[in-house]
C-alpha cells in the first residue's frame, strides 16, 4: 500500500503515491500551486495566498517553517497507523527515558543511580552556548540508569537517564 | 593625536562586522581573527585581513590574549576594539594591549578593574552620593545580622548568593518571620550550585524597570549622555526586546538619570563609551546596578534615536579627539527597538538550537536595520554565544517602531535553527509592552510559548510542498481534480 | 473617510517590495501579481496574496489592465498602487481603477493627462508665470521661423526632434551662422531614427544641474514640498546617482524651488505625491523640465533626510486623509545618497547584462538601506527593466554619506550578472562628485571604465580558488612549496 | 603534458595538475589559504589579505568577481599555447564577424548588406531590457552578410554580421 498519512498540528492529511493525490481529513482533494525555489525552500499559494515554506532535516523529524514557526511532520504509513492502534495498550509505560534536547557537554551530575526523585528535580547539567542548562525530571520515581558521564559531549536526543 | 589606521577587531560574529563597518567608513583598514569554525565567516570575509587563531574553544581562541597580541604585531596595527564580550571587560587584557604599545579602544586597564568588582564600583560610589540599592556587599555571618539588615532597608529584601549568579541561591523575603527559613533555603541552593554557601542581602525592588544610560568621555573631561535605554525584556537575565527612548522618563527624569551616569563616569575618571546600568522603581526611584565598560549589545538603538555612530565615537576618543558635540547638540529623533535574534528554542525554554544555516534573509527598508554576523552555510555550534542577528526598526513615533518591528520579524527569513523570533513578535503584540508598563518580569508574568496554530491554508501548503520536495510531485494528467502544480515558465525552461 | 485595507501593487521588482512593506506597517493587506518569470520574485514571496497573470512580455502582463482589474476584482482589493513605470502615468489605467470602484493611490486621471503632455503642461505653466526652458513646442516650419526664434532666446539653443528622444536628432547651435547646417542635419538623423524630420527649439542650458523637488498634496488643497533631490549622475539620460540635499541649493533657493513646485501642484490640482523635475544652470537660474505623477525611484533619499515615508503619504492621501504636517514641521536631517544598481555591463558602454543571480547579499549597517527586487536564484531576463536594487546611504553630513557609500559598495556582493557598482564606486570618488559641482554632462565628461588594474595578491586569490574550483585541489603532501590549503575545522568535518 | 597556464589581467600562472603546484609568471611558487564557501564562492587569504572571490559561468568565458569588477580567465594548455605561436601569421584578419553583446530582440536594421560602413556606423538596434542598443561597426569597410533579421531574437554572442 503506498498511501501516507501527514500530520502537521491539527491536520491530517492522505498522499496517495500512485495516484498523486493529497486529500485532508475531510476527504477533500486538496489543491496549491508549488515552485520549489531550493531544496529547502518553496513557494505555495493556497486560494491566492502566498506562503514562504522551508524545509529543515537538522533535526530528528522533518520541520516546516512558515513565518519563523516550526512545525513537525510526522509521516507515517496506513500500516505504521494499524501497528499503532493495535500495540497501543501494550506499550511500556513504567519507565521513561529522558533524552538531551540540545548537544552540548554534561558539566556535572546531579543525583545519583537508584536516588529518589520528584517532578522538576535537577538531574544534570548541560553546558552549551555559554549557557548552563539545567535537565529536570518530568516526572516522579527512582533514577534508574544514568547513561552519560560528567565532561561528556552530547548529541541532540541522545539517551540521559531512565526513570522508572 | 595619533591617527589610528589599522585596526584589530578582537571579536567574532556581528560586533566584529559592525566595528569593521564604522572602521571603514573613517578610512581605517581592519584586521580579523578568526577560531576554526569561523574561517569563512562574515567577519573574516569583509575585513581587510584576517589571520587564524587555530583552535574551537574560546579559551584557545578569543580569549587568548598571547594569540591576539601576537597577531596584531603582526599584521602591524595601531590599535584593538575588544568589541563586547570576551576580553572586553578584562583589565588586563587592557592592559596588554597598552603594553604591547597599541591603542586600547575602550577605558584605562584601571576604571575597568574598578568598576568590574562589584564591591570596589558601590565604595566609589557611595563616596560619591550615587543612588545605589541599599544593602550588604559583604556576606553576612549571622541570622542576627541578616535580621538587623532587614530592618534598616525595609521589606521586600533579596538574599543573593555571593558565588555566583543566574537566579540561583536567590530568594525574596516579605517578614522578618520567614527570614531564618529563606537564609537557610538559600544557602543549601548557593552550597549546590556554587560550592559556597554565603549569601548577602539587597533591598527587594518591586517591579523595577531596567534602565541604563549610555556615556560618552573624551580624555579631555568632556562627558555627555546619549538618553537611556529601556532593556526590561529578559529571559534568563539575558535582554532580548529593548528600546529607546523608554516610556517610563519624562524629560526632567532623562535629564537627572544622565546627569547621575555623567557624575559616576566622572567619579571613576571615565574614557571613551559606557553604559551605566539602573533598576528603575514604580515611583521613579532609580538605584545604581553596574557600569559596563564597554560598547553594549543594544547601542544600535541609541545610535539610530540620537543620530551618532557610537563605535565611530569610541574610535576618536581612542585617537585622543575632543567630543565634537555638547550635550545641549544631542537630541531625541523618533524612537527604536531591537530583537535580537538568539538561535534558540523559542516553544522549548530557550534551549540553544545549534544547525547549519540554510536560508538567510533579513528584513529590509526604511528605518530597518540588520546587524548580523551569519551568512548561508553558517554552522552554529554550542561553542559560541547563541545570539546571530540584531533587528533594528526605528520610526518617527513608538507607534511606528513598533509596526515596523512587527513587519520586519515577519519578513526576517532563516532556515536552520530554531530561533527567538516568534518570541520577539509575541512581545511585540503584547498589551503590556504596546502600553509600555511592563517590567523585568514581563516574561515570567506573560510568556506563553508563542501560538503556532496553524490554519488550514498554511497546513496544505506545507503539505503540498513537502511531497514535491520528496520528489514524487504528483503527475496532472493522472487526475484532474490534484492540483499541485509547477508554474508555465519552469516547465517551458525545462522544455528547452 | 474610506480606510484602505486591502491593497494591489500593479508593479514588480523592488517598488512592488517597497510598497508591500510601508502597506503591512500600516496594517494593509498586500495582493501581488507576476508573469510567468516573476512566480518566485521576491515581492510574491512577502505580499499576502499573489495572483498570475500569465505571461511574459510586459504587454500581456505588467501593462495589461483588463487582467490587472479583474485580479483586483477577485481579490476584493479596495485600491490599487500603481507604482513606477509601467501603468504608473496612463490616465486611462487611473480611470479604469476608478471607474471599477477601487481608489487609484495616484493623482486624478485628468492632472496625469495634462501633465503628461508636454504641450499641455507648457500651456498650463506658462499662463502661471513658472519658469520654463525657452523654445517653441511645435515643430518649426522654416529656416526663418528657427532663426526668429534663436534670436528671441538667444544662443546657445539645442535643436530636439519631435519623434522621439535618446540624444537622436539633437544638435547644439552657438551662433546663426551654424543653424542652417544644423538643421539640416538634426532632420536628417530625426528622420532615420524616428521616420519623422520634425524638429523643434530649445535654449541650450549650459551645464546644467538635474534638480527636483518632491511634492505632497491631500485632497483637502495643502501642498507642501520635502526639499530637492540632485540627479545629475545620469548615463543614456537615465539617473544612476542621487543626492539630497543638493550642493547647489542654499536655503533661499530651495524654498523658492520648493514654492514654485507648490504652485505647479497647486495649478494643475495635483492631489498625492509627485516630484517635479527642473534644469538649474550655473547663474541659479532654474527652468521647469515636467512633472513625474507617480512615486519616483529615487524617493528614497527624500524619506532618509525628511524621515517622512513616501509610500505611507501617497496611502494616507489616497484615503482622504489631511497631511499630518506643514511646511515648517520638516526639517533636513544629515545628507543621504542613491547608487543604482542596475545588471549592466559597467565595462562595455552599460549593455545589459543577463544571468542568474548566483549569490546575493547587499550591504547593511547603521545608515545602509536597500532597497532590492531580487534574490539568489533570480533570472535576471531582458524582459524587464534591468534596475534590480538600489543601496541608499544616510549620514550626518555629505561626507559621511559618501564615505558610508564608499563602504556599502564594496560590501555589496551580488554574482552572476555584471552591474553598475564598479561605476557608482566611480563617481563616488570622483573629486567633481566629492567637490559638488558635477552637472549633467558628468558622464560624458567624466567617464572612464572603472580602473579593474588587479593587484598581484588578487590575481593569487583568483587563480588558487579558480584552481581548487575544478576540484582539482593540490595534494598538500606532495610539495612542501604548495600552500592552498584547507582550514583545519573543515578537515576536521570531513574526517567523522 | 598536465600543465596549464592561466592568464588574469596582466598576471600569468602556471598549473602543474600533477604536483599541484602552481607558479607564477617570474617563477615563484604561490601562496593561498584557500576555503571553498559554495561552488561559485571562495574565500582567499594571501597573506592574511582577505578575499571574497565568486566564479560564475554564465559569460562565453570563465569569470571572476573580486570587489564587484569581474576578471576573465584565460586558460590554455601549452598545446594551445605552441599552436597560438606557429599559426599566429595566418589568422585571416580581413573579415570580421560581430557578436551580439547581449540577449534580445533585433528590432531594426539600419544598413543593407553590401553597403560601405564607417567604423561608428550604426548596422542594427538590439532592444532589451526596454532599451534600445544600437549596434555599431567597429571598422570601416563593406558589410558582407547579415546573420539575422528583425523582429529576431538574439543570444548573446550570436553572429550578427561581417564587415570585409
Amino acid at each position: 500500500m503506498n498511501r501516507t498519512t501527514i500530520n502537521i498540528a491539527e491536520y491530517s492529511f492522505e498522499y496517495d503515491e500512485s495516484r498523486g493525490i493529497i486529500t485532508n481529513s475531510y476527504g477533500k482533494n486538496v489543491s496549491a500551486d508549488v515552485e520549489k525555489i531550493s531544496n529547502c525552500e518553496f513557494s505555495v499559494l493556497v486560494d491566492g495566498k502566498s506562503f514562504h515554506i522551508f524545509f529543515s532535516t537538522t533535526q530528528n523529524s522533518p520541520n516546516a517553517t512558515v513565518n519563523n514557526f516550526i512545525f513537525e511532520i510526522q509521516k507515517e504509513t496506513f500500516r505504521d497507523k494499524l501497528n499503532k492502534k493495535l500495540h497501543k495498550e501494550s506499550v511500556n509505560n513504567n519507565s521513561i527515558t529522558l533524552r538531551a534536547p540540545m548537544p552540548g557537554l554534561v558539566t556535572k551530575i546531579l543525583l545519583l543511580e537508584g536516588t529518589a526523585v520528584n517532578a522538576g528535580d535537577g538531574v544534570l547539567i548541560i553546558e552549551a552556548m555559554k549557557m548552563e542548562n539545567e535537565i529536570k525530571s518530568l516526572h516522579s520515581g527512582t533514577i534508574k540508569k544514568i547513561f552519560v558521564q560528567e565532561k561528556q559531549t552530547v548529541e541532540k536526543n541522545d539517551q540521559l537517564f531512565t526513570i522508572e | 593625536m595619533p591617527k589610528i589606521k589599522k585596526i584589530l577587531i578582537a571579536n567574532r560574529g556581528e560586533i566584529a562586522v559592525r566595528i569593521h563597518r564604522s572602521a571603514k567608513e573613517m578610512g581605517i583598514q581592519t584586521v580579523a581573527i578568526f577560531s576554526d569554525i569561523d574561517r569563512t565567516s562574515p567577519h573574516v570575509l569583509l575585513c581587510d585581513e584576517a589571520y587564524p587563531l587555530n583552535g574551537v574553544l574560546s579559551s584557545e581562541t578569543y580569549l587568548n590574549i598571547d594569540k591576539i597580541i601576537s597577531i596584531a604585531h603582526k599584521a602591524k596595527v595601531d590599535a584593538i576594539h575588544p568589541g563586547y564580550g570576551f576580553l572586553s571587560e578584562k583589565e588586563f587584557f587592557a592592559k596588554s594591549v597598552t603594553d604591547a604599545g597599541m591603542i586600547f579602544i575602550g577605558p584605562k586597564s584601571e576604571t575597568i578593574e574598578i568598576l568590574g568588582s562589584k564591591t570596589t564600583a558601590r565604595d566609589l560610589l557611595s563616596k560619591k552620593n550615587i543612588p545605589i540599592v541599599p544593602g550588604t556587599t559583604n556576606p553576612i555571618d549571622s541570622l542576627e545580622e541578616a535580621t538587623k539588615v532587614a530592618a534598616e532597608i525595609g521589606f521586600p529584601i533579596l538574599i543573593k548568593a555571593s558565588g555566583g549568579g543566574g537566579g540561583k541561591g536567590m530568594r525574596r523575603v516579605d517578614s522578618s518571620a520567614e527570614l531564618p527559613n529563606a537564609i537557610e533555603r538559600a544557602r543549601n541552593e548557593a552550597s549546590k550550585a556554587f560550592s559556597d554557601d554565603r549569601v548577602y542581602i539587597e533591598k527587594y525592588i518591586v517591579n523595577p524597570k531596567h534602565i541604563e544610560i549610555q556615556i560618552l568621555a573624551d580624555s579631555k573631561g568632556n562627558v555627555i549622555h546619549l538618553g537611556e535605554r529601556e532593556c526590561s525584556i529578559q529571559r534568563r537575565h539575558q535582554k532580548v526586546v529593548e528600546e529607546c527612548p523608554s516610556t517610563a522618563l519624562t524629560p526632567e527624569l532623562r535629564s537627572k538619570m544622565g546627569q547621575t551616569a555623567v557624575d559616576i563616569a566622572k567619579a571613576a575618571g571615565y574614557i571613551n563609551a559606557g553604559t551605566i546600568e539602573f533598576l528603575l522603581d514604580a515611583n521613579k526611584n532609580f538605584y545604581f546596578l553596574e557600569v559596563n565598560t564597554r560598547v553594549q549589545v543594544e547601542h544600535p538603538i541609541t545610535e539610530m534615536v540620537y543620530g551618532i555612530d557610537i563605535i565611530k565615537e569610541q574610535i576618536r576618543i581612542a585617537e585622543g579627539k575632543s567630543l565634537s558635540f555638547t550635550q545641549n547638540d544631542v537630541k531625541i529623533n523618533g524612537h527604536a527597538i531591537e530583537s535580537r535574534i538568539y538561535a534558540e528554542e523559542y516553544d522549548n525554554n530557550f534551549l540553544p538550537s545549534t544547525g547549519t544555516i540554510t536560508h538567510y534573509q533579513p528584513s529590509e527598508g526604511l528605518g530597518v536595520r540588520n546587524d548580523s554576523g551569519i551568512r548561508v552555510g553558517s554552522e552554529i555550534t554550542m561553542y559560541y554565544d547563541p545570539m546571530i542577528a540584531k533587528l533594528i526598526t526605528h520610526g518617527r513615533t513608538r507607534d511606528e517602531a513598533i509596526e515596523k518591528m512587527k513587519r520586519a520579524l515577519r519578513e526576517y527569513k532563516i532556515n536552520g535553527v530554531k530561533t527567538t523570533i516568534p518570541f520577539c513578535e509575541m512581545v511585540l503584540f503584547h498589551p503590556e509592552f504596546i502600553n509600555g508598563n511592563y517590567d523585568i518580569n514581563f516574561v515570567a508574568k506573560h510568556y506563553l510559548v508563542p501560538d503556532a496554530k496553524i490554519n488550514a491554508q498554511e497546513s496544505i501548503a506545507i503539505v503540498t510542498s513537502f511531497v514535491s520536495q520528496k520528489n514524487t510531485l504528483p503527475k496532472l494528467s493522472d487526475d484532474k481534480t490534484l492540483t499541485v502544480i509547477n508554474s508555465k515558465w519552469k516547465n517551458q525552461l525545462r522544455n528547452e
